[in-house]
């Protein structure tokens, strides 16, 4: 499973992307946030630093429910700024 | 409908996106733009935009497309620009036509206000101290945008 | 801020118009820019547009000072042709800066809408075929321009 | 006192302007264009043409109601279709 990052939480983890390979419990962003979080101090400063993380499975919008699986492109960032 | 969505370091030219959207038709009454420029707020020297190539064309593609639903068009435009942006330059354009004025106008609003909520782009200010802020997403986009929501 | 009001014959360059209000300030946030067409309905061959010199003019000054009025803008400029146009070609351009994207967007969509029912222009059809008809005042320009009255 | 007429109106009338004179009671534009209208034919015809005539007086909109006097610029036409 591909990680991005994007911005501020791009930032503080000091990654722009990495490979996972998650228990196969991990089956949706929520429990893929969790278990990111518990992967290194990092990763728990940069998700808890980050008010309102958002997440998109294979380049769409995903909420916290939504499925992942081996072989997704998963990307987590603040709210965005654009425009 | 002819949608056109770029996203790019380069300044765009205005004039030849209109010309672009309406040469050699005879079926526009209108076209409505809006130009987003980078203000030097708080001193601001640079401005760095940064985005997710592949999800954010297609997430303009989507909303230009739903924009296209919603309003009679002949035509939309969207550019934003990513990568390092000094004050008083052009960061994003949004360009609409169509028979009628109010189509133009009112589907421009509603591209930039979507745009700015549901496209994959974030915003560092630099300071002229070198300091940098990310910048944090405003209770009055959300507003703005929530205004186009369907009942 | 400063209003740019212009009846002219000659197109108009809607890249220098932009400059010429944006240029060399770092506080504009947005310009949005409404530019209305001369569309080819019915055969159309040109559009002969008439104004009455002097108060035309002074009309548009009034629309202008009272969207300044009700939106904080930085600037704003209305050009309007008068004379013969055809088909595919620009017959009015309306710019509005501002610092908030809201604030030129909707000074914008309010400066086209007053114009249309507020500025004495009037427009004849010319055909193919010779024939000519005086354009009739629409409803629903009225009921555009009405939104923006105040309770 | 001087009178412009623009548009369908100068086009039924013949003429863009006129310099007039009228009776010291025609004092309002609702008197004034009655009184154009019984100066000629083609004034009546213009007038009775032209759905909801518009004026103004020296350049700002006016009303029936409104005044005029010796020395106006009075013009007349049909609603505006500008823009």
């Amino acid at each position: 499973m591909r990680i991005l990052y994007f911005a501020g939480l791009r930032q503080r983890i000091g990654v722009a992307e990495e490979e996972v390979a998650p228990p196969q419990d991990v089956r949706d962003v929520g429990r893929l946030i969790a278990w990111l979080r518990a992967s290194s101090p990092a990763h728990e400063a940069a998700f808890a630093g980050t008010s309102r993380v958002r997440a998109a499975v294979n380049q769409d919008f995903a909420g916290l429910g939504d499925a992942v699986a081996a072989g997704d492109e998963v990307a987590f960032f603040p709210p965005v700024t654009g425009g | 409908m002819a949608v056109r969505v770029r996203v790019q370091q380069a300044v765009f030219d205005l004039a030849a996106e209109i010309a672009e959207l309406t040469g050699g038709r005879t079926d526009v009454g209108g076209v409505a733009s809006f130009c987003g420029l980078c203000r030097a707020d708080d001193g601001l020297v640079t401005l760095e935009l940064e985005h997710y190539p592949g999800m954010t064309e297609r997430a303009i593609e989507r909303i230009a497309d739903e924009a296209a639903r919603r309003w009679p068009l002949t035509g939309a435009t969207v550019i934003h620009r990513v990568g390092a942006i000094p004050p008083g330059a052009p960061i994003v354009l949004v360009l609409t036509a169509s028979s009628h004025r109010a189509a133009a106008l009112e589907s421009c609003a509603f591209l930039i206000d979507w745009l700015k909520t549901r496209a994959p782009f974030w915003k560092r200010e630099v300071f002229a101290d070198g300091s940098t802020r990310w910048v944090e997403a405003k209770g009055e986009d959300d507003q703005a945008a929530a205004r186009w929501d369907r009942a």
